[in-house]
C-alpha cells in the first residue's frame, strides 16, 4: 500500500525471500502502511538467496535485506551491516529415515546424510556432530538443492536429511514416520538461528536517520505479527501469490519475540553472543578464516534507539 | 518454331520449373521406395496426434509409480488456478517482455557482428575464439557479473537472455555469409557495385536463410535461459515462479510453468517459420 | 520382343494453374541392342520419360515394360548415367566405381579388378584414388559412366552425358562410347541436345516436340558401324542431320495449351 | 592429340580442379576489393592476438571502477591455490566424465532420432513439435523431474547434460537428413542400393557435415547446462564448485571455474573442428 | 588502339605440387568492336583469361588493358554472363535485369523502361516478374544475358554463355545475339566448347592450348556479316570449320611437366 503515499517520501529499496520469514515483516509493513508513517516509499525485490542480496547491497542497488542464519557469515566478515533481528528460526531438523538406525545425534556416525549446503539446515548438522564429539569426516555429507533433499529422502538415496519445515512437510507425505534427530529448540538460548535485516555496510554511519525509520517499522510489523501470528501467515501468503494453505502453520517453526525483549537482549549482550556463536561455527566450519566482532557489524544501538521514536 | 524458344506465349508461364531435369518429380515419393503414396494425413490431425502421444507418455509415467510426479490433471487444475487469479498471465507478461526484448536485442547485434565476422576474415579469428569460449559458459556463471556491472533491475535480466540469443545467432549468421556464393559477389561487382551495394544488395539477401536458422536457435536459447535471469531479483515471470515452486517443492505449480514456457515458446518458433517460409521463398527446396 | 517398350505413356504434374502434361500418350519400342537418340526441344519432355523407364518417376497413364516385365521402381539392370554426375562426393574415383559391386555382394578382390579395369577404360587410370572435387567436368562425367558400366547393366539410360564436355573429350567420349556398344550391344536410351551428336550415335533418332511432350518424329540413321570421323563429313550425314535439324526446328504449331 | 583428354598422364595430376571455371581464384581476394592481398598473419600470432584483446577488455572492465571485479592477477592467484590444493583438477575430472558422458549418449541418441526423423516425415512431424517444445524448457526446471525418476546419483546430472546434447544436435542432424540431394539418394537406388544401403551409403555420410555442426552446437550447450547439472547432489564439479563460490560470494574462484570451462570447452570445440576438417574434407569449400 | 590487349600476361596458382601454370605468357590483342571467340581443351586457361580481363582474377605476369588502362578490379563497362548463370535467386527476371542499372543511379522509371525493353529482347518478356528458380536453364541464361546487356557495356565478356541451350534456342541466340552486336558493334570476347558456334559467330577464332595455357593458333574468319542459317550449310563455313576442328583437334604435343 505505498502506491498512494505522497511523492515527497524517501524512496528504500529492500530485498526478501520468499518464504514465510523472509516476507512476514513486509507484507505486513505494506499491509498495515507502516511505511508512510515514516515517510518512506519502498521498493521491494524478491530474491532467491542471501548471497545475491548482498552482492546487490556492494553494488548499491539494494539499501536494505533480509539474510538466513546460514547467511550470516556475510555480515560476519564485513560485507553487510546487521540492522535488526527478524525471528528466530526454530524449523530446522536432523531428520533420519525410519529404519536407518539413527535415532541420536551419535547414530549419525558413518551414514549418508542430505545438506543444502551453506544454509541453516547446514549449520544444525554441524553442531549435532559437534556435540557428540563426531568430525564432518566421520559422516558421509552429500551437498545437494533445498528441494532435491526433499526427494533423495523421500526415495530413500540417504538415510538422513539436514533439512527445515516445511520442506519437511512435503517429506512427511512419503515417509510419515520418519525420526527428528535434532531441532534447533535444542540449543536454544545458548544459540539460536536468528534471520536478520542487514544494510550496506556505509549507509549506517552516512544515514544513521534512515536506517532508524527503517528498524522502526521493522520494529512495528514485528510487533504486530506477535499479536496476530495466524493473520501473518495470510497476510503473507496473499503478499507472496501463495495458496494460504502453504504458509498455514509457519509462525509454529519461529520464535517471535516482541521488539521490546529484542532490545533488552541486544542491550544485555545476549543478541551479540548469537552472532558470535554462530561466526565461531563458521569460521569451524571453514566458511571464511577468522570473525568480526558482533557488535561491529549489528548495528545494536540503532536498533534499541528506533523503539524510542514515537509513532506519527 | 517451336513454342519452348518463345516462352513469352501464353499457357507457357509457370511449368518450366525443371531445375534438376534428371529427376523431376521424385521428390513426390518417400525416399523408403514406396511407390504408391499414403494419403498424406493433415498437418492438424499429426499436431493432434503429436500432442495426444506426449500426453500418453506423460501419463504413462505419472502411472509407472514414480511418486510424487503430478499427473495432467493435477497440473491443469493448477493451472486454472494460477490462470484465475491472474498470475499466470502476469507472469507470462513479465517473462515475454525480458525474453523479447533480450532476444530482440541479441539478435540485433548477432547480424552486425555476423555480418562482419563473415565478411572480414581477422575479425572472424579475432572474435570467434571468444563467442566459442562463452558460448560455454553457463547463464547461471554470469548472473554475478551481470549484478556487478548492471545492478538488480530489469537490465541483467534481459543482459543474461540477451546473451544467449546473441552468442546462438551469431554463428549462423557468419556462417551464412561466409557461404554466400562467391559467383553472385562477382556478379555484382562486375554490375558495377561497389562493396556497400554488394553489401546490401547480394551478401544481406543471400544469408537470410541463415540468419533466421539462426534466429530460432537463439530463441530456444533465449526461453531457456529465463530461470536463470529471473534468479536475480525477479518480482514476477514463469521463471520466478518456478523457483518459488521449488522452495515449497510445489511440482504442479513448477509443471504449469514450465508447460507455458514450452508453449509460448513453441508458439514463437512456428511463426519464425513461417516468417522463414515467407521470406526465403525464393529457395529451391527438396 | 522390345527390350524397352513405352505404351501410351502419359505424365501430369499439379501446378498451381492447372494440370501441367509434361508427356502425352507416348509410344515407343527400344530394340534389343538398339541405340536410340531422343532430341528436342528443352522441356518437351525427354528427361521425364527417361525417368520413368529409370523407375525414379510414375507415369500417371499408360505402361512402361523392360523385358515384358512392367517397371517398378528402380533396378541395376537399368543403369542410369544422370546430367548432374551424381558421383557421392566422400568417395575416390574408385569407391564410386565399387559402389554398384558392393551392393551386388561381388567379393573385394574382383571389385577392385573389375573396377580398375573400367576406370582405365573411360581414362581416369591415375585418378582411381582422386575425389570427385579434384576432377575436372569431364572426368567426373567420365566416372559417372564408369559407374554406371561396372555393374554391367542390361539397359543404359544416359541423360545428355556430354553436355558439360569440350568438343575434343566430347568426340572421344563418343567414340569409346560405340566401341563399347559395339562390342556388348547393351540397350541404349541416350538423350542430348546435340544434333550431330544424336545423328552419330544412334540406330534410330527420336525427335520429340513440346506442349504436350510427345514424340514428333523417328528418324532411322542408316550408316553403318563402327562409325568414323570420316563419316562425320560425309554428305550422307549431312542429309541425316539436316534432316534431324529440320524435324526438331521446324516443328509444326502444336495446341499451345497446357490443358488441351 | 591434346594431353588434356588424357589426363592419365604423369605432371597431369592435381590441376583440374576448376570446379567454378568462372572465377577460378577468386576466393583468394578480399571480397572487400583490395587488389594486393594483405601477407596473411598467422593463425598463431591471431589467437595471440585474440586473447591478449580479452585480457585488455577484461583489465578495461576491472579499471573502470567496478567494484568487486577480480581482475587477472587476483584470479590467476585463485587459480593457482586451486591447483595447488589439486581441487581444480579433481573438479575438472569430475565435471568432464558428467559432460563427456551426458554428450556423447545425447549424440549417439540424436543421431538415430534425427535421422528417423528425417527419413520419415511421419516421425519428423510427430516429434519435432516436443524437440521444439523440450528446446525452450531450462535446464533448472528440469532438475526436480530428473531427481523424481532417477534419484540424486550421477544419473541425473548426467541426464541433464544428456537432455542437452540431444536437443541441441538432433535439429542439426534431421536437417541434414533432409537436405541430402535427393540425385545421390536415386544415383544409389539405381545402382540396385535398397533403403538400408542408401541409408548407410549414402545418407549417412552425406548428412556428416550437419552432424558435426550439430556435435558442435550440443557441445556448447552442454557445458553450459553443467551449473545446472552439478546443483544435484554433486561432490564435486567446476559448476558445483561454482554454485559453493557464489554462495560465498568469491568472484575470483567464480572466474577461475568460468575460465576452466570455457577453455575445456574451446578446446574440445577446436579438436570437433578438426575432425570436421578431416571428415568432411571431401566438400568443395569456399 | 586495340580494346582489349594482353601482353605477355602469365597466371600461376599454388598447388601442394608446385606451381601450374594456368596462362603462360599469352598476348592478345582484341580491337574496338571486334568478336573474338576462344575455344580450346578443356582446362587450357579460356576462363582464366576472361577472368583476368573482368578484373576478377590477377594476373601473375604481364600486363592487361582495356581502353589503354590497366584493369584494376571489375567495371561496368566489362559487362561478364558467367557459365553458372549467376541470377540473383531472391531477385524477379525485371529485378535481376535492374540492378545494374539501380548500382549505376539511374532512375526508376527510366530503369523500368529499359529493363522492359531489354526482357522483351531476350523474349523474356511474360515472365518479368518470375523468379529464376522457375524458369528454365535457358529461360535462366537469357536473363543473365539481358542482365549484362543492361548496363550497356562496352566490352562484353561472355563464357561458354550457351552451353546449356538445346540447339535450337541456341541458334536463335546466336542470331539475336550477332543481330545486337551487328547494330552497336561493342567489342565481345565469347568462350565456347562448340567450333561451330565459334566460327558462326566470330571476326576471328582464338585457339588456345593447354599446358601450359597459351595460344596456339589465330584463325581469321572471313565471312561477311550477318551471317544466315545458309552460310552455315555453305562449303567455306564447312573449310573454316575444319580448320578450326584441326586446330583444335590435332594440336602439337607440348611441354607436358605442370612446371617446364
Ligand atoms: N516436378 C515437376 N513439376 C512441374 N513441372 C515439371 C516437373 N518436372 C518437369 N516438369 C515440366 O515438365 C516438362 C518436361 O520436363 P523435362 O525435364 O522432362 O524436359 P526435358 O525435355 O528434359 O528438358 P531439358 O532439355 O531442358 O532437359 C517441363 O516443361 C517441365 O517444366
Ligand atoms: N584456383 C585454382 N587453383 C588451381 N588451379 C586452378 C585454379 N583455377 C584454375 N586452375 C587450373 O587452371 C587451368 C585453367 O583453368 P580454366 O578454368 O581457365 O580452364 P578452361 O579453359 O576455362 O576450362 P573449361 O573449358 O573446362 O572451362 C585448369 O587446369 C585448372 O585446373
Ligand atoms: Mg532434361
Ligand atoms: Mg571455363
Amino acid at each position: 500500500g505505498d502506491d498512494d503515499s505522497s511523492s515527497g517520501d524517501r524512496k528504500v529499496t529492500f530485498g526478501y525471500i520468499g518464504d514465510y520469514s523472509g516476507s512476514a515483516a513486509l507484507a505486513v509493513a505494506a499491509k498495515q502502511d507502516l511505511w508512510s508513517k515514516q515517510g518512506l516509499k519502498p521498493d521491494l525485490k524478491v530474491f532467491t538467496n542471501g548471497p545475491l542480496q548482498v552482492q546487490a547491497l556492494g553494488t548499491k542497488n539494494l539499501d536494505f535485506g533480509y539474510l538466513g542464519p546460514g547467511a550470516l557469515w556475510l555480515p560476519a566478515t564485513g560485507k553487510a551491516k546487521i540492522v535488526s533481528v527478524n525471528m528466530l528460526g526454530q524449523a530446522d531438523r536432523v531428520i533420519a529415515r525410519p529404519g536407518s538406525g539413527i535415532a541420536k545425534p551419535a547414530d549419525l556416525k558413518g551414514k549418508k546424510i542430505a545438506v543444502p549446503a551453506g544454509t541453516s539446515g547446514d549449520m544444525i548438522l554441524n553442531l549435532a556432530l559437534r556435540e557428540t564429539g563426531l568430525k564432518p569426516s566421520d559422516v558421509s555429507v552429500v551437498p545437494m538443492d533445498p528441494s532435491t533433499v526433499v526427494t533423495a529422502f523421500g526415495s530413500g538415496s540417504v538415510d538422513a536429511a539436514a533439512i527445515w519445515y516445511p520442506l519437511i512437510d512435503n517429506i512427511k507425505k512419503r515417509v510419515p514416520d520418519l525420526v527428528e534427530v535434532t531441532r534447533t529448540e535444542d540449543f536454544y538460548p545458548r544459540l539460536t538461528f536468528p534471520n536478520v535485516f542487514v544494510t550496506q555496510p556505509e549507509l549506517a554511519a552516512k544515514d544513521p536517520e534512515l536506517v532508524r525509520k527503517v528498524t522502526a517499522v521493522l520494529r512495528a510489523a514485528n510487533d504486530w505479527i506477535v499479536a496476530n501470528p495466524t493473520e501473518s501467515e495470510k497476510i503473507t501468503a496473499a503478499f507472496l501469490k501463495l495458496p494460504a494453505a502453504q504458509l498455514a502453520g509457519s509462525t509454529k517453526y519461529v520464535k517471535l519475540l516482541p521488539s521490546a525483549e529484542l532490545t533488552k537482549l541486544t542491550q544485555d549482550g545476549t543478541v551479540n553472543g548469537w552472532f558470535d556463536n554462530l561466526a565461531d561455527i563458521f569460521v569451524q566450519m571453514d566458511k571464511m578464516p577468522k570473525r568480526d566482532a558482533a557488535k561491529d557489524y549489528y548495528l545494536g544501538d540503532l536498533y534499541a534507539g528506533a523503539g524510542g521514536v514515537p509513532k506519527q | 518454331m517451336s513454342e519452348d524458344t518463345k516462352p513469352a506465349r501464353p499457357g507457357g508461364a509457370s511449368p518450366d520449373t525443371a531445375e534438376a531435369p534428371s529427376a523431376p518429380g521424385t521428390t513426390a515419393k518417400a525416399p523408403t521406395g514406396r511407390r504408391i503414396p499414403l494419403p498424406k494425413p493433415s498437418s492438424v490431425l499429426l499436431s493432434l496426434c503429436s500432442a495426444a502421444l506426449g500426453l500418453l507418455v506423460w501419463i504413462g509415467l505419472t502411472k509407472s509409480g514414480i511418486e510424487d510426479l503430478p499427473g495432467p490433471w493435477a497440473v491443469a487444475k493448477r493451472g486454472a488456478e494460477l490462470v484465475e487469479d491472474g498470475t499466470l498471465f502476469d507472469d507470462m507478461g513479465a517473462s515475454l517482455r525480458r525474453v523479447l526484448t533480450g532476444y530482440l536485442l541479441g539478435v540485433a547485434l548477432a547480424i552486425p557482428v555476423g555480418f562482419a565476422m563473415g565478411w572480414y576474415p581477422i575479425v572472424r579469428r579475432l572474435i570467434d575464439p571468444w563467442i566459442q569460449f562463452f558460448r560455454m559458459v553457463p547463464p547461471l556463471a554470469i548472473i554475478p557479473l551481470a549484478i556487478l556491472t548492471m545492478g538488480i533491475d530489469e537490465k541483467p535480466k534481459v543482459f543474461v537472455i540477451f546473451l544467449a540469443a546473441f552468442l546462438s545467432s551469431v554463428v549462423s549468421t557468419y556462417q551464412g555469409v561466409v557461404s554466400v556464393d562467391s559467383t553472385l559477389v562477382n556478379a555484382a561487382r562486375v554490375l558495377g557495385a561497389k562493396d556497400r551495394q554488394v553489401f546490401i544488395g547480394v551478401v544481406v539477401p543471400a544469408s537470410t536463410p541463415f540468419i533466421l536458422v539462426g534466429m530460432r536457435i537463439g530463441l530456444g536459447a533465449s526461453w531457456a535461459t529465463v530461470v536463470a535471469a529471473e534468479l536475480i531479483a525477479a518480482q514476477s515471470g514463469l521463471g520466478f515462479r518456478m523457483q518459488q515452486a521449488q522452495l515449497y517443492y510445489d511440482l504442479p505449480t513448477i509443471f504449469v510453468q514450465l508447460i507455458a514456457i514450452g508453449a509460448i515458446g513453441l508458439v514463437m518458433d512456428r511463426l519464425l517459420l513461417l516468417a522463414e517460409r515467407r521470406l526465403t521463398g525464393w529457395q529451391e527446396r527438396r | 520382343m522390345p527390350t524397352i517398350s513405352f505404351t501410351e505413356v502419359s505424365r501430369d504434374f499439379a501446378l498451381k494453374t492447372g494440370e501441367f502434361h509434361a508427356l502425352d500418350r507416348v509410344s515407343l519400342d527400344i530394340h534389343d541392342g538398339e541405340f536410340i537418340t531422343v532430341v528436342g526441344p528443352s522441356g518437351c519432355g525427354k528427361s521425364t520419360l527417361m525417368n520413368i523407364a529409370a523407375g525414379l518417376l510414375d507415369a500417371t497413364g499408360g505402361t512402361v515394360t523392360v523385358d515384358g516385365e512392367p517397371v517398378h521402381g528402380p533396378s541395376p539392370e537399368r543403369g542410369v548415367i544422370f546430367q548432374q554426375y551424381a558421383l557421392f562426393p566422400w568417395m575416390t574415383v574408385r569407391k564410386n566405381v565399387e559402389f554398384g559391386l558392393r551392393i551386388a555382394g561381388v567379393g573385394r578382390r574382383e571389385r577392385a579388378k573389375t573396377a580398375l579395369r573400367i576406370i582405365d577404360l573411360v581414362g581416369l587410370g591415375d585418378f582411381a584414388d582422386a575425389l570427385p572435387k579434384t576432377l575436372s567436368g569431364g572426368m567426373k562425367q567420365r566416372c559417372a559412366i564408369a559407374r554406371a558400366y561396372a555393374v554391367d547393366p542390361k539397359v543404359l539410360l544416359m541423360d545428355e552425358p556430354f553436355g558439360a564436355l569440350d568438343a575434343l573429350t566430347r568426340v572421344q567420349m563418343q567414340d569409346s562410347l560405340l566401341e563399347t556398344w559395339n562390342r556388348d550391344r547393351r540397350t541404349v536410351m541416350f538423350i542430348t541436345h546435340d544434333v550431330d551428336e544424336a545423328v552419330y550415335l544412334a540406330n534410330r533418332v527420336v525427335v520429340m516436340a513440346a506442349r504436350p511432350g510427345r514424340i514428333h518424329r523417328v528418324i532411322p540413321v542408316d550408316l553403318p558401324y563402327p562409325r568414323t570421323e570420316k563419316m562425320r563429313l560425309s554428305a550422307e550425314f549431312a542429309d541425316l542431320r539436316r534432316e534431324v535439324w529440320n524435324a526438331v526446328y521446324h516443328q509444326p504449331a502444336s495446341s499451345e495449351r497446357t490443358t488441351p
